[in-house]
């Protein structure tokens, strides 16, 4: 916990630093936008970029980096269970394209 | 009010380190996680599952949002959150450093960019609810103004032609009772008869001939369902959180000279949220514009 | 510390009052009567079960009126009319009967009533660690229930889609289901403020020697069920407000386009999925079954261990079984969804952890019932609630298990065993622990005891209606009956096993006749009822330190504690309890 | 015929599980009374030890309780075996049946295919003809009466399609391949006795397979001597016998037939019991009677004020009259385009 008055003069520079950071990350997800590349590899990138910029701005702005462990693990579980929301149902769909189910046909017949 | 003292509301507990007030905020948090967690997983469930060529809206040529969303406003509102929450967290370590005025001064700036967040966001949002997608029955062609068209698979699972154009509606003409007869319709640049170079014409649509005409606003497609639904909802975060510094700003700095330890961990808190809400739209800006 | 109550107005120490002790009973108190009346919705639909179209008896048909009820000629010959149940009416009735027990009496009964005065009292804490908070959560409940109840009359009728409001049908539903959202977002909003209280005040506000495994089973479950509540409320506050968006907006989130009503296409983009509601839905639903269940199951707990007089048999076991069920709850949601067209991959995946999840239940079950093993068992009338209890969970939990394997669900699924098997948890499990959690801790609400004998009347009535009512379910469920029907004889199988249903019905007013004494009881020992000390029970645990009724700010001094919850019958103590707190 | 009349035991039909019909029901019944065994079993010997402690450990016989916990492994090898059996159910009953029920459609040459188009409040289905093609539908071509799946008539593939609202036509001995839709909201198509659900929803087509048992036709289960019971009309209400009609006449003492073989009660609850009276008046104390049509498709998920009744008849033929009935169903359906 940076909490005495000379510790946080110290994080000041950090602050500034992680700022300049995340205005370039950002620069750098629009300029591979205007590239035009590939879908997967977009996606790829642009997730990539955002997930450096949400980190840094969880562990220096929120201070994750001097939390103890217990709000981690609450965190973690949280995260978790938010990948399993995110993925199951996509699995429902990739089962129905693999042939179990026609989707999207609706009253179609052929 | 109260006589009783709770225990650890300003000193952190030494198990989590942390005070009350931090920890709770921080639970709340987790619940935010999945609130947005569930709107993403919307998103991607819904995009993937999309019939080929209808998203972000039907006739679209890729599938990036930005083929109908302004990337450089979104840029700019991304540069004036990452600002802000500087200037947040520039706010509180002032004020644990005992300065009282500068952090306050920070958090007015805080304020100011979450203002001009919004601002931009209602130019985007107002230039949406005001572009249409007009889808018609047949080909349409008048007064050189041809419908575009597009060959994809219907919700029915047919292949059907889409026959659409992209425009604004420049004047509404009414019958006697208030029921339309006609629209006149400014098709878009890239939409319009004659590709580049050619000035756009406005041409004359009779409701009969469309079969569907709607906004670029929620109901505009599944693409736009998503995006208004979530920025909307960030948004309301925004202002949420506007309104929580603002009040810090003016009556809730009084706190400041009876328990200043106090005050500045309620500002931290404030932050704590904040930082989240640049952290969700440092998300949003790629899955909705970029991808 | 308690000296400057006396100074507070009444609006703020009765109504608008900050202090735990208060709003858990302001909790309890509406939650009885949101209980109440989601009896009073499920009385007429079994009327109408047992009787289809047949009039309603006087006290209904004075009550009810369009769209809810439709007149029919009873006696061709004097023109004599009556009332009946419509096809809207039933299955609006349906809808909120489920969520008002589950969102607005049970939950709020046992994590905002149970919960609220008992957990900061058994964690030595003044308060809860966000006093105005945990008011804030207390008027958000009371508003979003409110609204809830304004659905019955708006144009339509309340919701009528089911209380799981699956979409398409919900998006062409009447205004009622718009309310419903609201006010389920409103609900929703409520139970996470609480929940973060509840966290906070379980892990930061124990006090001295409070160490976690210290803890009374009752405050593992709240904070268990709270950590439900914090994560599995959200993604059904983002379908709410999609489904919203779908009703208002002319979103398509739900609605996969091209749907033909009643001949007209259903003028929408499309691209939407109805499945996905059903998956985020579940994904609260089926973590709500544990937030029904475990503070239950904690109250069980407490007065099982008070009334053995021995320890609670495998403490660690039981925390750890609560903690794994709360995890896994979360990884279980899709069994709701087998008939959906889920393939064999992730049907496998959820059978396997249905079948985990089965693991815990039965553990908590055994070290309940080994507990009894070497006592001295008290048979008061929350040790006869709580011993009733659990069986009938039993029943609840086994039943589960055909409807959890795939191949055995196809014929029961949405049948009548369903509507048995959860009920069974819910209503002979949970709501008589919540008899027993009053019995139990009502002395120390209000410092004086229920009336012994009206409780063991209450008690008999009660276990042999409750199981009138519910055990039918199975055979009818056996039998190919569905639920949500409004008139099961219009199917030849249906018609069949008529008479089990009109047996359940008569179990329900027989049931609800066995309330009456409750009633008496409740109102009648405010005033009269003996006057007691601070430990009643003889108890342990530390808010039976603080005296009874507790004032603002709980304990005289701040309790130190010394042992583990359950210090019962200590050899070479004189006591046979040994209470938490150093004196 | 000793099967079918095991099998069509209507006499029965309440008492636990409707009768069985299908070829692959059988796994779903063995499962689920095996399940019910072993609950049984756990709930007896769990309820024995508990009641064993209430008696035993009752406060009224004085002494004082034991602070030391219980030892001993029961309960640990209890759990360890209920969880073991659970895997038994999991790998050996449920999955099979479950993967036969989804992976293993019968090969297109073989199974007789059937659209089910759901929607408020009827069954629709949709059967592809002589040339075994379905026809192309869209929204466009819906009419409530002759065309309520919205067959397209340009389409050469439909032209022989057939289209029946209400009734399900199905031949027994030949896999059945049904592929489930809706036009609207989510129904469930349900046959209790094939022991077939599954769920109907708009945007996506699910199929499901079975497999009626030979000989379980919908003549045969009429004739079928177990599906006749008496009712005795003293006692009977008339919910109970609603859908059923008499297996002869029932004369009255002056001859006059007052409830004619075929017919049924009365569908309302008022000429039900009149009829009822009557027959008690005339002197007469049980009557025989059967199902007016055994096999039914219900909906099993909530659509609407009337999802209750929503429902279709199934009648299963033997193959020749499957075929006959196509024949006289096909030159109609033409006419109409």
């Amino acid at each position: 916990m940076g909490s005495s008055a000379h510790e946080i003069q110290g994080h000041l520079k950090k602050y500034y630093m992680v700022f300049g950071a995340l205005l370039v990350l950002t620069g750098v997800t629009v300029a591979v936008a205007e590239f035009h590349v590939s879908i997967g590899m977009a996606i790829v990138v642009a997730l990539f970029v955002a997930s450096i910029k949400g980190t840094l701005v969880a562990c220096y702005f929120m201070h994750l980096m001097e939390e103890k462990s217990m709000l981690i693990w609450i965190l973690a579980l949280c995260a978790l269970f938010f990948l399993m929301l995110l993925l199951v149902p996509m699995f429902t769909i990739g089962e129905q394209d693999a042939g179990l189910m026609e989707r999207m046909r609706g009253l179609s017949p052929n | 009010m109260s006589a009783t003292v709770i225990p650890y509301d300003v000193k952190p507990h030494p198990l989590t380190g942390m005070y009350n007030g931090k920890f709770g905020i921080w639970l709340f948090l987790a619940s935010e996680i999945m609130l947005f967690g569930a709107l993403f997983s919307t998103y991607v469930l819904l995009r993937v599952g999309a019939p080929e060529g209808t998203w972000p809206i039907a006739g679209s040529p890729t599938t990036r949002g930005d083929n109908i969303l302004q990337v450089p406003l979104a840029a700019l509102n991304t540069a004036f959150l990452i600002t802000s929450s500087v200037t947040m967290v520039l706010a509180w370590a002032n004020l644990k450093m005992g300065s009282f005025k500068k952090g306050q001064q920070f958090l007015l700036v805080t304020v100011l960019l979450a203002g001009a967040f919004l601002v931009v966001k209602y130019f985007e949002y107002n230039s949406k609810l005001h572009h249409y997608a007009v889808t018609f029955n047949e080909h349409f062609d008048r007064d050189g103004v041809e419908s575009k068209s597009f060959k994809g698979l219907t919700q029915a699972g047919t292949e059907k032609t889409i026959h659409y154009l992209w425009g604004h509606v420049e004047e509404t003409k009414k019958d006697a009772d208030g029921a339309i007869q006609s629209y006149l319709f400014m098709p878009d640049h890239d939409t319009s008869h004659g590709g580049e170079g050619h000035e756009p014409k406005a041409v004359e649509i009779h409701p009969a001939e469309i079969a569907r005409m709607t906004t670029f606003g929620p109901g505009g497609s599944s693409f736009l369902g998503c995006y208004f639904v979530i920025t909307g909802l960030h948004g309301l975060h925004i202002v949420g959180g506007i309104v929580v510094m603002l009040w810090f700003l003016l009556t809730g700095s009084k706190m400041w000279k009876t328990q200043p330890d106090k005050y500045a961990n309620r500002i931290e808190c404030t932050g704590l949220y904040w930082h989240f809400v640049d952290l969700v739209w440092i998300f949003l800006f790629p899955v909705l514009y970029l991808l | 510390m308690s000296d400057h109550s006396h100074e507070l107005p009444f609006w703020k120490k009765y109504i608008f009052s900050v202090d735990h002790k208060v709003i858990g009973i302001q909790y309890t108190v509406t939650a009885l009567l949101f209980l109440a009346f989601g009896f009073g919705l499920m009385l007429v639909m079994r009327y109408q079960l047992a009787y289809p179209n047949q009039p309603l008896p006087g006290v209904f048909a004075s009550v009810l009126s369009e769209p809810v009820v439709g007149e029919v000629t009873v006696n061709e010959a004097t023109g004599e009319t009556g009332k009946v149940l419509t096809g809207d009416g039933y299955n609006a009735f349906g809808a909120m009967h489920g969520t008002i027990m589950v969102f607005l009496a049970i939950v709020p009964l046992a994590v905002g009533g149970f919960g609220n005065f008992v957990l900061p009292l058994q964690c030595g804490a003044p308060d809860m660690a966000f006093p105005r908070l945990n008011m804030a959560s207390y008027w958000t409940y009371l508003c979003g229930g409110i609204l809830m109840l304004f659905g019955f009359f708006v144009k339509g009728g309340a919701a009528n889609s089911g209380w799981t409001s699956y979409p398409p049908l919900s998006l062409i539903a009447t205004t009622g289901q718009t309310i419903w959202l609201l006010g389920m977002v409103i609900l929703i909003t409520s139970s996470l403020l609480g929940s973060v209280n509840f966290i906070v005040t379980a892990v930061q506000l124990r006090v001295q020697g409070l160490s976690f495994f210290r803890l009374p089973f009752f405050v593992w479950a709240q904070l268990v069920t709270s950590f439900l509540l914090l994560l599995a409320f959200p993604p059904l506050e983002a379908a709410g407000l999609l489904q919203l968006m779908d009703r208002v907006a002319g979103t398509s989130f739900f609605d996969p386009g091209g749907l033909i009503i009643s001949g007209v296409e259903r003028n929408s983009a499309g691209g939407g999925s109805p499945l996905l509601w059903q998956h985020l839905f579940w994904f609260l639903a089926h973590p709500e079954v544990y937030v029904l269940i475990l503070p239950g199951l904690g109250i069980i707990a407490e007065v099982i261990a008070n009334n053995t007089r021995k320890p609670l048999w495998g403490y660690k076991s039981l925390v750890y079984s609560a903690i794994f069920l709360g995890f896994m709850s979360f990884i279980v949601w899709a069994h709701h969804m087998y008939l959906t067209g889920m393939g064999t991959t992730l049907s496998t995946f959820f059978q396997a952890t249905t079948m985990i999840i089965s693991v815990p239940s039965v553990i908590i079950l055994t070290c309940l019932v080994i507990s009894l093993w070497g006592a001295r068992i008290r048979f008061n009338t929350p040790m006869l609630f709580a011993l009733s209890f659990l069986p009938m969970f039993a029943i609840g939990g086994l039943t589960g298990l055909p409807l959890g394997l795939t191949a055995s669900d196809i014929h029961l699924h949405d049948t009548y065993y369903v509507i048995g098997h959860f009920h069974y948890v819910v209503a002979p499990g949970t709501i008589f622990a919540m008899f027993a959690g009053v019995y139990y801790w009502y002395p120390k609400a209000s410092g004086r005891m229920m009336n012994e004998w009206l409780g063991r009347i209450h008690w008999f009535g009660s276990f042999v209606f409750i199981n009138a009512v519910f055990m039918p379910f199975f055979f009818l469920g056996m039998a190919g009956v569905l639920r949500r029907q409004f008139d099961q004889t219009e199917t030849l199988h249906g018609a069949a096993v008529q008479g089990l249903t009109v047996m359940a019905t008569w179990g329900a007013i027989g049931l609800a006749l066995a309330q009456i004494p409750f009633v008496i009881n409740f109102f009648w020992s405010m005033f009269a009822g003996q006057r007691v000390g601070a430990n009643p029970w003889k108890a342990t645990t530390l808010e039976w330190t603080a005296p009874s009724p507790p004032p603002h700010g709980n304990f005289d001094a701040v309790p130190v504690v010394a042992r583990g919850p359950y210090e019962y019958s200590v050899p070479g103590e004189s006591e046979d309890f040994s209470m938490q707190a150093t004196a | 015929m000793e099967l079918l009349a095991q099998a069509a035991d209507f006499g029965t039909y309440g008492k636990w599980m409707p009768p069985n019909l299908s070829v692959r029901g059988g796994a779903i019944d063995q499962l689920i009374e095996i399940l019910h065994y072993f609950m049984a079993v756990l709930f007896v010997g769990w309820g024995i030890f508990f009641v064993y402690c209430l008696v035993r450990f009752r406060s009224g016989k004085g002494g004082s309780a034991q602070y030391h916990p219980v030892k001993g492994k029961a309960s640990k090898y209890a759990e360890v075996g209920v969880a073991i059996f659970e895997a038994v159910l999991l790998l050996g009953f449920s999955m099979p049946v479950w993967g036969e029920y989804k992976n293993d459609p019968p090969p297109a040459d073989k199974r007789v295919e059937v659209r089910a188009i759901g929607e408020q409040f009827q069954w629709n289905f949709h059967y592809p003809g002589p040339d075994g093609k379905f026809g192309r539908t869209n929204a466009k071509f819906i009419d409530n009466v002759s065309n309520t799946i919205g067959l397209d008539p340009d389409d050469p593939n439909g032209k022989d399609d057939i289209q029946t609202i209400g009734a399900l036509h199905l031949p027994v001995g030949r896999p059945i391949y049904v592929r489930i839709t809706s036009k609207d909201v989510i129904h469930s198509f349900a046959i209790p006795t094939m022991r077939v659900k599954q769920d109907a929803i708009p945007g996506m087509e699910v199929p499901v397979w079975f497999q009626i048992k030979e000989g379980a036709t919908t003549a045969n289960l009429l004739k079928s001597k177990s599906m006749n019971e008496d009712f005795d009309t003293a006692k009977t209400n008339w919910y109970r016998v609603r859908h059923l009609v008499a297996s002869k006449d029932y004369a009255d003492k002056s001859g006059q037939i007052i409830l004619a073989e075929g017919a049924g009660i009365g569908l309302s609850r008022d000429a039900g019991e009149k009829k009822l009276k009557q027959l008690r008046e005339a002197g007469i104390d049980s009557i025989n009677m059967h199902p007016e049509n055994p096999l039914e498709v219900i909906c099993a998920q909530l659509c609407g004020n009337s999802h209750f009744k929503m429902k279709a008849q199934l009648y299963t033929y033997d193959d020749a009259g499957f075929e006959a009935w196509k024949k006289s169903t096909v030159p109609e359906v033409i006419e109409e385009f």
